[in-house]
């Protein structure tokens, strides 16, 4: 027991020490800050699986930082559900640093220190609000994390200065009315730990200092996780910021955020009080479904394949607050599946992404032909695979979340989310299989003759070299093993995180 | 209790494992040898027996034997044995990798004791027999099999949401038959089961594609789907009312298409449906009688299909050529040929003698006492024996000089004319003794097909069916064309409707399909391109989505999040 | 009336900072006043800790022999005015990053005007 | 093939047998009902078919392959 009490901070140490370290280097080591944040985050990454391991079979872990217990000291909290979130951002973040060996210096040649230093910077901010036990430091990682976030989106191309500006304005706001939800509930329950507020406010009844706290801090969250309609910021950042940034943040930033949703829902409040006390979960439901739909529609209205995907997410990350909207076992093991599962196919499709920019010099899907799949074949059976994934098809992860979500509408008599999914599951496929049909079967109206195939065969094949290959490869890959396995890790990881009052 | 209650789909499985890793001949071998194994493990599993094994908190029955599903298995390793010797000189690994998964995906159905196993199955089929299809190797075919996979997926969908509103409702996943009400679960099951079952209006896959397959991949496309489908309608819906009236629109229906069409495996196609549509009246009709011919008559028709569907691959084969207005003369170049196919052609018909006699008297006196019903059944097997019994050897083998571009023709090789050659065997065998057939169906038998009446009746139909077509054979043949069917709805692209309008059924489907074509490209699409603009927001100006135009500005955004915030508020307050 | 003002006027106060930063982030269109907007916004909340965790007739959590220890009425709780700190330090290094992307886009479009920057972008 | 003599008078022949079987077996049914039945069926399918669905429904072969 002893020695594991540190598991928690072994996780959040090696980003943060990367972060120090990737800049020490003297510039002639090109490849030192690469293999500086794939180490440490692969140390996160390991430490995280051997917390996820842990806290399935023995429960929580709590580690008091500087000896200093709370109230007065800081607590980091390592139980079934952050480590389940820990596990995902340094998994997301160990892969897409790999695929980033060629990229970043091609993208932002002569910065590579200082881009990995920030994206260290960023992943520890993450794992510390995932890890922390305390209100305030939640902020202050929340803070630290969009930091580095603002920083990464402004490395793009001439726009991305004033999306990430766009970014920061947002963000700030949402960051602040998290403070100031922070400050309502402080002054009303006298503590700051998360624990000692989940003890006292069941004893307030309908306070409803703590319900503005509560509902500041949703919706000031609700910003960062970019919920309809709060997602103004998302597309312009994920789209104008360098290939590597937008992966890096778009799959773990967002989720991250849902994290902070479920714990301060199901974790800090009387999910009871919160489902019927005030119709919070619902408002967040209904929004998520909104949103949904929103997302995919403007998903299909898109030219570019990074600003399709950028509106993909706002849709995916909509299934994940109806999860919390139903506000039942269901739709939480559905919105954790999900943060899960949309985490990898997001990673692996901007990996996609990435390699497709870097072959063709752009991502204009009207632009995109048969000679793609002869050029790129693995990095386009990963794409097929993740869009499968995307649309929910078994046995593709995507499906089974998706599946969750739907026995929980089910459950409620949810009609409407129930609606929502399937209308959803159809416009993914539109807009997924704009792409394939190009990629796949278009031949410009022409039939498929012989004079296609003698230019087919003129095509060599151009595939991104291993470093890049193998992280989006194995990726997509692991969508199928997820989704084989999701009733091992709904049944080892996912029923135990369930808290009980739900 | 054999004690080895192994699912039959492990052999198929198992040997669909084997086959990459074997030479030629040892893949046939395998094709033969596996699914020999399963029929006689088939054959020897005793009823009740059950193999389930845990999954979350349910429970997957992937063995679960009872009459019915022993009677059909039997059936599906039979034709499975037989088709592997009829592909013995077929050497195409993709194919027979397709064969063995489709046939292992038909027991897989038969012997699932739960929905979702069942479910899985059928998917596992439907990808293999859409491959199969694709095996056909011409564009026809790509396109063909692309519109068989999405159609079976469409069924697939449906049969998945009624099983998740099923298993939610009762709680119950087990294969089951419902009572007979419409609930929105049992609807969508029977409506997605009806999709492979091939009732008219969601049937086109069925003749869009069987004759578009390979000569081998038809014979295993005629056996197994339809009849799945067959038995999971006895199993789940018998009894029910609305099946009878199916059954009589899906032999009619197709009956009809069968005499107008002019490629053989085409009629053939159809006549699975007409035939299946047999099967669904009875069990329609439901009760004992009525489930028992409905089982026998698939078991029979299983057998006989196959042989017709052999005789026609074995013409494909040797002439490349199924149009029967191209056709003629052939009747020396393959004499066996014809003979095992006029077996099957007889067996179908329902001559006496042969097993079809037997199985179809079954279904006619179950229905007996439903006047319309009898007439319309007597109506459609008027219509079998014209088309498949007279029309297609006929003009195929005997009418005219053999075609000059057909003259040096290939001939069929031995090992079709021996599968040719064991099923037509079993048809005869069934039909001289009955009671073989009778002790294998689910329930207890107390019929006789041998009464006069019933040997009157099965001899005085073909018999003025036959003066008739004699009357007019020179007149029946026709020109060389193809008849819509409802495949035209979704096959038709919609910008072509200029050369349509010609009279009044076409003007119909082009103002349906203008106003389609209006109502897409010109409502739903353009809103998707801009949608900021559909909304009818400001910033929305162009017709295609642009991300500079349609950029909401900094304020509106923090607008939008206060408003949220205030929102929010007030609701919780 | 008055008397209600008067015992809440540090709220009242810190209510209007905090709508006055939010009128300069909504309907600014200069970027930069949204950036002071944003400052005033942020202040406006630290403010607000300060203010709550104040009380009148206490000291500083230091044990002072004039205040009786056994009585935590005599003390001030500490915490949220350390934690305040910490708010102002990452507050100034956000508004530190917001500059430096102002002059990024500055440099790259010439101005700071939203619409104008908006126009710009457009024509590019 | 051919029909000859011999063929018509054997198909006579089991016309007149079966229709005698069937009056003995049981002689309040019109023996050759079902021979009348399948002339009119098989005159009235090939008439309703190839008279009304051929008109309306054929198309040449290559018509799905016209775009």
């Amino acid at each position: 027991m002893e020695a594991w009490v540190h598991l928690a901070v072994a996780i959040l140490l090696p980003a943060f020490f990367g972060a120090l370290v990737a800049v020490i280097f003297p510039a002639r080591w090109r490849n030192a800050p690469w293999v500086t944040a794939v180490i440490t985050s692969g140390l996160a990454f390991a430490a995280s699986v051997a917390g996820l391991v842990y806290t399935a079979s023995r429960g929580e872990v709590r580690y008091y930082l500087g000896g200093w217990e709370p109230p007065m000291g800081i607590e980091l909290v390592m139980d079934p559900l952050s480590a389940f979130f820990c596990a995902v951002v340094t998994g997301m973040a160990f892969f897409v640093f790999i695929h980033g060996k060629t990229v970043v210096p091609r993208e932002t040649p002569g910065k590579e220190a200082a881009f990995y230093s920030t994206a260290l910077l960023l992943v520890g901010g993450l794992l510390g609000i995932v890890l922390t036990g305390d209100l305030f430091n939640l902020y202050v990682f929340l803070e630290i994390s969009s930091l580095a976030g603002y920083a990464l989106v402004a490395i793009g191309d001439r726009r991305a200065p004033f999306s990430a500006f766009r970014y920061l304005i947002l963000g700030t706001i949402g960051a602040s009315f998290y403070l100031l939800g922070v400050a309502f509930i402080a002054m009303e329950t006298g503590s700051f730990n998360m624990g000692d507020v989940a003890r006292v406010v069941p004893a307030l009844g309908d306070s409803a200092p703590a319900t503005v706290g509560l509902i500041l801090i949703v919706f000031g969250i609700g910003l960062k996780m970019a919920l309809f309609p709060m997602h103004g910021w998302l597309s312009d950042a994920y789209t104008y910021a360098t290939s590597t940034s937008t992966a890096i943040i778009a799959p773990i930033g967002t989720k991250v955020a849902a994290y902070v949703l479920l714990r301060g829902c199901f974790y800090m409040f009387d999910p009871d009080f919160v489902r019927e006390g005030i119709p919070l979960t619902t408002i967040i439901g209904y929004l998520g479904a909104v949103g949904i739909i929103w997302g995919s529609v403007l998903a299909i209205a898109q030219s570019d394949l990074k600003r399709m995907l950028a509106f993909s997410s706002v849709s995916q990350v909509g299934y994940i607050a109806l999860g919390v909207g139903l506000a039942s076992p269901l739709g939480m093991i559905g919105a954790v599946l999900h943060t899960l599962n949309h985490a990898v196919m997001k990673a692996c499709l901007f990996l996609v992404n990435t390699n497709i920019l870097s072959r063709f010099g752009h991502t204009d899907i009207r632009r995109f032909d048969r000679t793609f799949r002869i050029r790129m074949p693995w990095t386009m059976a990963a794409f097929t695979l993740a869009a499968i994934s995307m649309i929910g098809l078994p046995p593709t992860a995507g499906f089974f979340s998706k599946w969750y979500l739907v026995l929980g509408s089910w459950e409620n008599a949810n009609y409407v989310f129930l609606g929502v999914i399937l209308v959803s599951s159809l416009l993914n496929v539109v807009y997924f299989f704009r792409v394939l049909e190009k990629i796949y079967l278009r031949t410009d109206g022409e039939p498929y003759d012989e004079k296609n195939e003698r230019e087919d065969a003129a095509v060599e094949r151009e595939e991104s070299p291993a470093s890049m290959l193998f992280p989006t490869v194995f990726l997509a890959a692991s969508l199928l093993v997820l989704g084989l396995a999701n009733a091992f890790i709904v049944t080892y990881f996912i029923r135990p995180m369930i808290p009980s009052g739900l | 209790m054999t004690g080895f209650d192994v699912p039959p789909v492990a052999f198929f499985l198992l040997g669909a494992a084997l086959l990459p890793w074997l030479p030629a001949v040892g893949r046939a071998g395998v094709c033969v040898l596996f699914p020999l194994l399963a029929l006689v493990h088939v054959s020897l599993l005793t009823e009740g027996a059950e193999l389930a094994v845990p999954f979350l908190q349910y429970e997957l029955v992937l063995l679960k034997v009872d009459g019915m599903a022993r009677m059909f298995g039997i059936a599906f390793t039979l034709v499975a044995v037989v088709a592997g010797i009829y592909a013995w000189h077929m050497r195409e690994l993709k194919q027979q990798l397709a064969a063995m998964l489709y046939a292992g995906g038909a027991l897989g159905v038969v012997f699932a004791g739960d929905f979702f196993t069942l479910l899985v199955f059928w998917e596992l089929m439907a990808v293999a027999s859409a491959l199969l299809v694709w095996a056909g190797g011409t564009d026809r075919a790509g396109a063909a099999g692309l519109r068989y996979l999405l159609v079976h997926l469409l069924g697939g969908s449906l049969l998945l949401a009624g099983i998740v509103m099923e298993v939610y409702t009762s709680g119950d996943l087990s294969v089951r038959a419902f009572a007979e009400e419409f609930s929105p679960g049992s609807l969508l099951i029977l409506l997605g089961v009806l999709v492979n079952a091939g009732m008219p209006g969601l049937h086109a896959w069925l003749p869009d594609s069987y004759p578009k397959s390979t000569v081998t991949g038809s014979i295993f496309l005629n056996a197994f789907t339809t009849k799945t489908a067959v038995y999971v309608l006895a199993v789940c819906f018998p009894g029910w009312e609305v099946l009878f009236v199916c059954g009589l629109i899906m032999a009619l229906y197709a009956v009809s298409y069968a005499v107008l069409a002019n490629d053989i495996r085409l009629i053939l196609a159809y006549h699975i449906i007409s035939q299946v549509g047999y099967m669904v009246a009875a069990i329609g009709i439901g009760g004992e009688l009525g489930l028992n011919s409905a089982a026998a008559h698939a078991y029979n028709n299983i057998l006989y299909k196959t042989l017709m569907f052999m005789g026609a691959g074995a013409v494909l084969f040797a002439v490349s050529e199924t149009r029967l207005t191209h056709l003629g003369g052939l009747f020396r170049k393959m004499p066996w040929v014809v003979v095992l196919y006029l077996v099957g052609a007889a067996a179908i018909s329902g001559l006496p003698l042969f097993n079809g006699f037997v199985s179809k008297s079954m279904v006619m006196d179950a229905v007996y006492g439903r006047d319309l019903g009898y007439s319309l059944l007597a109506l459609a097997s008027v219509g079998t024996f014209l088309s498949v019994g007279i029309k297609l050897p006929y003009y195929t083998w005997f009418y005219r000089e053999t075609p000059r571009e057909l003259d040096a023709v290939g001939k069929p090789p031995v090992n079709m004319i021996v599968a040719m050659g064991i099923l037509a065997l079993i048809c005869v065998a069934y039909g001289l003794w009955p009671a073989w057939q009778y002790a294998q169906l689910p329930y207890g038998v107390d019929f006789t097909a041998y009464r006069t009446d019933l040997v009157v009746k099965a001899i005085h139909i073909p018999l003025g069916t036959f003066v008739v077509f004699w009357f007019f054979r020179h007149k029946i043949l026709g020109e060389a064309k193809i008849v819509l069917d409802t495949d035209w709805f979704y096959r038709k692209p919609a910008s072509n409707i200029g050369g349509l309008i010609l009279d009044g059924v076409n003007r119909f489907f082009g103002a349906c399909e203008s106003g389609l074509d209006r109502l897409i490209v010109q409502r739903i699409v353009p809103p998707f391109r801009n949608p900021i603009k559909a909304l009818g927001f400001k910033s929305g100006q162009g017709d295609h989505y642009d991300p500079d135009m349609d950029r909401t500005s900094l304020g509106s955004a923090v607008g939008l999040t206060l408003l949220v915030m205030v929102v929010a508020l007030v609701l919780s307050l | 009336m008055i008397e209600f003002l008067h015992s809440y006027y540090a709220y009242w106060a810190i209510i209007l900072l905090l709508v006055i930063g939010l009128y300069g982030m909504l309907v600014k269109t200069n970027l930069m006043k949204k950036v002071i907007g944003m400052i005033i916004f942020q202040n406006a909340i630290i403010l607000l800790f300060v203010a709550a965790a104040f009380k009148w007739d206490a000291t500083v959590p230091v044990l002072d022999p004039a205040y009786p220890s056994e009585d935590p009425v005599n003390y001030l709780n500490p915490l949220p005015h350390t934690l305040m700190l910490t708010a102002i330090v990452v507050g100034v290094a956000i508004v530190g990053v917001a500059f430096a992307l102002l002059i990024a886009i500055y440099r790259n479009y010439g101005t700071l005007e939203e619409p104008v920057l908006m126009e710009r972008m457009r024509s590019e | 093939m051919t029909m000859n003599r011999i063929t018509w008078i054997l198909l006579v022949l089991t016309l007149i047998a079966t229709s005698a079987a069937s009056y003995r077996a049981d002689p309040d049914t019109f023996p050759l009902y079902y021979f009348v039945f399948g002339v009119l069926g098989c005159l009235l399918m090939l008439f309703i078919t190839k008279g009304v669905a051929k008109k309306l429904l054929s198309r040449k072969e290559d018509y799905y392959d016209r775009v």
